[in-house]
């Protein structure tokens, strides 16, 4: 293991490309090899660890961010695939201090457990409320099917779902 | 997985026999890119770039002749190992010579082992069927060109 | 799990994309939604030299009736086809398949596209391509051609496509009086691949069936044209007798393999029970129910 | 007003506020200066003879440092490493792998893109040998034994029974009515949404930090101490943020010893975090029991005897997490909640190529396999007597006048009342209607059926003197300290991984002390600053680590008293403790809150009483707890394609004096859907050369919110008599008891056409099978 005794000068690896996108309102900008995943720049590059990694295999939805408004799965996108583009996560919810009604409902009716896929769930969860701003349970249950929770059984997450959706159509903090 | 087949050509058993036993004719009948280098007169190594359409890659390898039994029988194993899996082969091949045809009957027993085996297995059948079908195909159709 | 390198281009026009892909004689690989792509890529069972991203290219994204077609580009989401009331309206089977493919989110990346060129029998889309009688439009070195669907899958992974072809437009031919068409998917849990798939649509005229396209999802090495099942149907009065007939030969084209999602032949007879589901809604859409 | 938060009390969590801003601080989060990372090379065989590592192209990628083999790994002896059941396994192989997946050799890289390219290059030749995937062949004569490392050249690792043998054959011979079955609970994985990984450096000074995904921090702390012959004051184990457990964070798997090593031999921090298919893999599995049951009763349905004979397949070497008397944990409460006079079990290890393991998936020690067979056995024979299955468990549960009750198999359940919880789930459901409801549908042709489990769980290992982890006796433990202004710290060697431990802890101390639950700090999982225990799993914080918090507390209000006294200018003797205050007997307006104490006990406390307000407690139950409950399921059958829809689930769940209701209600929604899950989608399976089926998310599926029914909960309370506070546990009850309420429903939709049993995961061509054998599809 003598080749380990010392860090080796920065390694040639590539192929790189530049790589701009706003997140959570600020730009961002970096180098980085092409097949560098969104998922691992967000946590990696901008230490944005809010955004978590459960599949590898687009199933969990952990990983869950929007991109220019849309829930998708950050470990099956590129990074340069944001190339100019607006990425939301999950750190990017609360504004000026103020919770936001999914992060509110999710603390009021006991929407998660172990808090692993929560960052997912309510961003699932955001968008859906973005489209269908009084969804029904049904559609709720359909909404984040892709986004799998160990923990809660989900009956809790229908329910802070529904929460954030009151409150954001009583005229509460968007 | 076992596999079989046959075929009947136009050619003597002699003929037939060493063209089993000859590791160039043998690699001629593979289709996917790759080589080989002899090692001694029963045992081979190279490499083959195998898969179904995009989903391929390269496996290191090697190919023995472990039973010969002029003019009829033989046994050949191969190994090769790659994309986190790997492939083990033991085909056997008998001649049987009737009126100047030579009725070529093989079978092989292929173990897929490792990533493929495990999240391919819904499309991995038909390829492997596909793949050794081709392969005697091939030399079906050098046998009787030859 | 981290993919292995690649070249990464995003062309702005098509025959950049085509120019690419030639130069890399297929070891490249276009990237449209990469739902598919992506996660094979990252347990190394691709090692593509190249990607094209064709989300760069304008005017690829679309959903509209043109001409005698409903044309829809290669890099519409498949949410956005889910969404689209003109599916919802005049192509339910569209909007069938699309809410079941996967999960919500893999759908707003996910590309109609991409779907119908990835080559997985497993995928929904073809069949309903096969039972709609669509054709799709390929862009290649030497221009635009169009290759129907029915002569599209060739084998596992293997489309008409040469290397050096994309696929811009999916055109399905515009729906008349007295069409209907369905898509029954059988699955363990909700995003799951089907355990199988049937897709239907029928053409009725007072009250017979004029003509009938049926599409049968993960039960061979592509999505099957069950055209003997759709033939028996013309001229017969829609109705139980007739579907079960349709069933029992689209039963017997099936080739399924036993595997996690099922025996071989439980998959068979699904393929006879969803037939006949998906006939009689078909059938209902035809006679302008829902 | 400031709220107590105290018992019963539904309040908020307190961990929820960084978990929804996505500062939660799971192991990838760890971000140290240098860091390396580390990726593990994997076996694609199931067994097979390794003829060489070739390391020269991997060690050509750019950014990998060093390749680590099990060669490497020889000269410091940590080639190998015992299991909690005292078998040992391998860390990397030297000549030999056992199964698909296992750790080959390990790539450390200066980021997870180079390690893992460091991976694909390393060159592996291996011979294959024959596997033995099934444990049945593997008993047979001629297989091959898989365990050439061992003195006994066979596949059998144990046998291990309990009960009288003789007695229950004669009881089941004497029965009017008997019947046998064979159940297959498959091998299970628990898939916590968060994979295991962790970080490993050292300091300058030599000391070991790791950041692990770990439910025991102590545990492992000292198995690492004695494997790695580390003196135990230089490890520090930190459990951060742990994205679930289930159980499948007990172990020690050969990835955290690597990068120890790893860390150590590059002089750099090292993380190695799994990837879903890794954990899949190589992780522990749950399960995997072939079990035959016999069960009889008299014509009058009383029940007799219960005999269970069950083959283990534990893989390649037995590293199950159970306490090391019991090398099938707590499967002997397969009695479940009848008075049966005679019992016997007897369970047999045996090794196949498959990865080691059997640990609890969300339950205490094989209780689930324990609970299925006996709700499973019961309502098979119900149906053979004829008896509706609900009437026939209220004629045979132990009647709650025998409490405490001790089992045939010698379990003393502490407190049990299991007619009342049966009937309240039966009224919320409406179970008689239902009954109406299936004839009608059964005349129409319709399949639903009704299922009920009424199962008893055994949680909270453990009494020391029966429980050990490798000669670590399993207790817990609490330390309290309450600042000058009345706030607190509380410390305990329990981790939590989602059951809320910072917000239910805090309520028991808030109770006992009069201190709001918000004013009092919650700390677990760092082995620097928390005061040593067993970790959590089995459902054993709240009996174990809850008691103590309970009884640290009461410390505290001892010496709180004296000092209450000498501010009241009292006697101790007339302070009482009440509305969470010392006050004056009769005089209740004349008191001191804790928080005055606590001032006091630094700036005003009785001269020659010492200063500061602080008390530990190590708590060893005086036995285990029993929760209980009933829960009846009702389902929908597709005859067409053999779909199940769950309809409806009623779930009454008895778990001793509820600490906060939210949070219980949480746990069961949870545990229901991994019974769920079990009963309908899970199952790992190997095909004829060991190839794990279902090795990625795209095949091993896990409910999603779609099918999950929309569960209904309620609940009856019988404390547990010898627990501080009477509360038992309830994390895992609710997996414990699903599973059986939907087969036995599913199988009660059927059993007019003469079906008995459906093995687990029930899926659709199951059914379907069944209904074309029947002549009923």
């Amino acid at each position: 293991m003598d080749e380990a005794e010392a860090m080796p000068a920065e390694a040639e690896v590539g192929p790189f490309a530049r790589v701009r996108v706003t997140v959570n309102g600020a730009p961002h900008e970096a180098e980085v090899e092409t097949r560098t995943l969104l998922v691992h720049f967000i946590r990696d590059v901008l230490h944005l660890t809010g955004t978590h990694i459960g599949c590898d295999t687009t199933n969990c939805g952990a990983c869950t961010v929007l991109l220019d408004g849309k829930a998708v799965k950050s470990c099956t996108i590129l990074a340069v695939q944001a190339e100019g583009r607006q990425v939301r996560t999950v750190e990017g919810l609360a504004e000026d201090g103020k919770l936001h009604p999914v992060q509110e409902g999710f603390v009021e009716e006991h929407g998660l457990q172990c808090g692993f896929c929560t960052p997912g769930m309510m961003m699932t969860t955001v968008a859906l409320l973005a489209k269908n701003p009084n969804p029904s349970e049904d559609e709720i249950r359909h909404a984040i099917a892709g986004n799998l929770c160990r923990c809660t059984g989900y009956v809790n997450i229908v329910k802070a779902v529904q929460y954030a959706a009151q409150k954001s159509r009583g005229g509460g903090s968007k | 997985m076992e596999l079989e087949g046959s075929f009947t050509v136009r050619a003597p058993r002699d003929r037939v026999w060493s063209f089993f036993m000859d590791p160039y004719a043998l690699s001629s009948c593979i289709s996917d890119p790759h080589a080989f280098e002899v090692v001694d007169e029963n045992h081979f190594k190279g490499w083959v770039k195998a898969g179904v359409a995009f989903i391929k890659g390269t496996f290191n390898g090697s190919a023995a002749i472990v039973e010969r039994k002029p003019p009829d029988h033989a046994r050949i194993t191969a190994h090769g190992a790659g994309m986190g899996s790997a492939f083990d082969v033991e085909s056997t091949v008998d001649l049987s010579e009737a009126g100047g045809d030579t009725t070529v009957r093989w079978k092989a027993n292929v173990v897929l082992n490792g990533t493929i085996a495990t999240v391919g297995a819904r499309l991995l059948k038909g390829t492997i069927d596909k793949k050794s079908n081709e392969f005697f195909e091939n030399a079906r159709k050098k046998l009787e060109t030859a | 799990m981290i993919p292995p390198r690649f070249e990464y281009f995003a062309p702005s026009t098509l025959d950049e994309a085509v120019e690419i892909l030639g130069r890399y004689g297929g070891e490249a690989k276009v990237l449209a939604g990469g739902q598919s792509l992506l996660p094979v890529m990252k347990l190394r069972l691709a090692e593509p030299k190249a990607l094209v991203d064709i989300n760069r290219i304008p005017d690829l994204a679309y959903i509209r009736e043109d001409g005698g077609w409903l044309r829809i580009g290669a890099t519409t989401r498949m949410n956005d086809v889910n969404d689209s009331n003109l599916a919802k309206r005049r192509y339910p089977i569209l909007t069938d398949a699309a809410s079941v493919i996967a999960d919500p989110l893999v759908r707003n990346m996910g590309t109609v596209g991409g779907n119908i060129s990835h080559g997985d029998p497993a995928n929904d889309l073809p069949a309903c391509m096969l039972a709609l009688g669509a054709q799709f439009a390929v862009r290649g070195p030497k221009g635009t051609r169009t290759i129907p669907a029915a002569s599209f899958y060739l084998d596992t992974f293997t489309t008409a496509l040469e290397p050096d072809e994309i696929l811009t437009e999916i055109q399905i031919p515009k729906p008349r009086t007295g069409q209907g068409n369905a898509y029954e998917k059988l699955e363990k849990r909700a995003g799951d691949f089907p355990i199988v798939g049937v897709a239907i649509n029928l053409f009725e005229s007072g009250r017979k069936i004029e003509s009938a396209g049926i599409g049968l999802t993960a039960v061979g090495p592509t999505a099957l044209h069950a055209k003997a099942a759709a033939d028996s149907l013309v001229g017969q009065a829609p109705g139980d007798a007739a579907f079960r007939r349709a069933a029992e030969l689209a039963m017997q084209i099936a080739q399924p393999v036993s595997d996690l999602r099922g025996p071989a032949e439980y998959k068979r007879a699904m393929i006879g029970v969803l037939a006949q589901r998906a006939l009689r809604t078909a059938s209902k859409r035809a006679g302008g129910g829902a | 007003m400031t709220v107590l938060g105290g018992i019963g009390q539904p309040i908020k969590r307190k961990e929820d506020a960084r978990f929804i801003r996505g500062k939660g601080n799971y192991v990838d989060d760890v971000q140290l200066p240098g860091m390396l990372y580390l990726d593990i090379v994997r076996s694609p065989y199931a067994h097979a003879l390794i003829k060489y590592i070739d390391i020269e192209k991997a060690l050509k990628v750019p950014g990998v440092l060093a390749v680590i083999r099990g060669k490497d790994l020889e000269a410091a002896k940590l080639a190998w490493m015992p299991t909690l059941m005292s078998d040992k396994q391998m860390v990397l192989p030297i000549e030999r792998v056992m199964f698909q997946g296992q750790e080959v050799a390990a790539v450390v890289a200066d980021s997870r893109y180079a390690a893992a390219d460091g991976v694909a290059a390393v060159q592996v030749e291996y011979e294959a040998m024959e596997p033995v995937v099934n444990p049945m062949k593997a008993l047979e004569k001629d297989a091959p034994v898989i365990r050439w490392d061992k003195e006994n050249k066979t596949n059998h690792i144990w046998h291990w029974e309990v009960g009288d043998r003789k007695a229950t054959d004669a009881a089941l011979k004497a029965s009017d009515v008997t019947v046998t079955q064979d159940l297959y609970i498959p091998r299970i994985h628990v898939s916590s949404i968060e994979t295991c990984g962790c970080v490993a450096a050292f300091d300058a000074m030599g000391k070991l930090t790791v950041w692990m995904t770990t439910q025991a921090p102590h545990a492992i702390r000292t198995v690492f101490a004695l494997v790695a012959g580390l003196p135990e004051q230089k490890i520090r184990i930190i459990s951060p943020d742990i994205g679930g457990g289930f159980g499948g964070k007990v172990p020690v798997y050969p990835g955290y010893v690597i990068a120890v090593v790893a860390a150590l031999k590059t002089g750099h921090p090292v993380k190695w975090v799994e990837d879903r298919t890794e954990n899949l893999q190589s992780d522990s599995f749950a399960r995997d029991y072939h079990i035959t049951a016999e069960i009889g009763a008299t014509k009058g349905g009383k029940l007799t005897a219960l005999k269970v004979k069950t083959i283990a397949d534990h893989g390649y070497t037995d590293a199950a997490a159970n306490p090391s008397k019991f090398p099938a944990g707590l499967f002997h409460i397969v009695t479940g909640s009848y008075p049966f006079e005679k019992a016997f079990v007897e369970v047999d290890g045996v090794y196949t190529n498959k990865p080691p393991g059997g640990i609890a998936y969300r339950c205490s020690f094989r209780v689930t396999e324990a609970a299925y067979t006996i709700e499973r056995l019961i309502d098979i024979l119900a149906g053979k007597l004829g008896m509706d299955p609900a009437e026939f468990r209220m004629k045979n549960f132990i009647p709650q006048q025998a409490f405490p009750y001790k089992s045939a198999l010698g379990w003393e359940y502490d407190s049990g009342n299991y007619g009342p919880a049966l009937r309240k789930a039966m009224d919320i459901i409406g179970y008689e209607s239902l009954r109406k409801e299936q004839v009608e549908k059964r005349k129409r042709g319709e399949l639903m059926g009704i299922g009920i489990s009424s199962f008893t769980e055994i949680v909270g290992a453990g009494p020391s003197h029966t429980f050990d982890i490798l000669g670590l006796k399993m207790f817990d433990s609490c330390e309290v300290r309450i600042h000058p202004t009345g706030k607190a710290i509380a410390r305990f060697g329990t981790k939590s991984q989602g059951q809320g431990h910072e917000t239910t802890y805090a309520q028991i101390l808030a109770e006992e002390l009069g201190i709001p639950a918000e004013d009092i700090a919650v700390e677990e999982g760092d082995t620097d600053t928390a005061p040593y225990g067993l970790g959590t799993y089995a459902s054993r914080s709240t009996p174990t680590a809850g008691a103590a918090a309970a009884m640290a507390a009461r410390k505290i209000r001892e010496k709180a008293k004296l000092i209450a006294a000498h501010l009241l200018e009292v006697s101790p003797g007339d302070l009482e403790w009440k509305d969470h205050k010392f006050s004056v007997k009769g005089l209740p307006s004349k008191g001191k809150t804790m928080q005055e104490i606590a001032f006091a006990a630094y700036t005003n406390h009785p001269q020659g009483m010492e200063a500061g307000l602080e008390a530990s407690d190590y708590y060893d139950p005086p036995n285990l707890t029993f929760p209980f409950g009933s829960y009846i399921c009702v389902v929908d059958i597709d005859k067409e394609t053999g779909e199940v829809k769950v309809r409806r689930f009623v779930a009454v769940d008895d778990c001793g004096t509820i600490i906060n209701p939210m949070i219980v209600e949480g746990q069961i929604h949870g545990g229901l859907t991994m019974g769920f899950a079990a009963a309908m989608l899970e199952e790992i399976q190997y095909d004829e050369n060991g190839n794990i089926q279902g090795g990625t998310f795209m095949d091993y599926l896990l409910p999603t919110a779609v099918e999950t029914p929309k569960w209904e909960t309620a609940k009856t309370t019988t404390p547990s008599p010898h627990h501080p506070i009477g509360a038992k546990g309830v994390g895992e009850s609710a997996t414990v008891g699903a599973p059986a309420a939907i087969v036995n429903a599913v199988v009660d939709a059927l059993s007019h056409l003469g079906v008995t049993h459906i093995d687990i995961p029930i899926t659709p061509w199951k059914v379907w099978s069944l209904l074309q054998e029947k002549g009923a599809a």
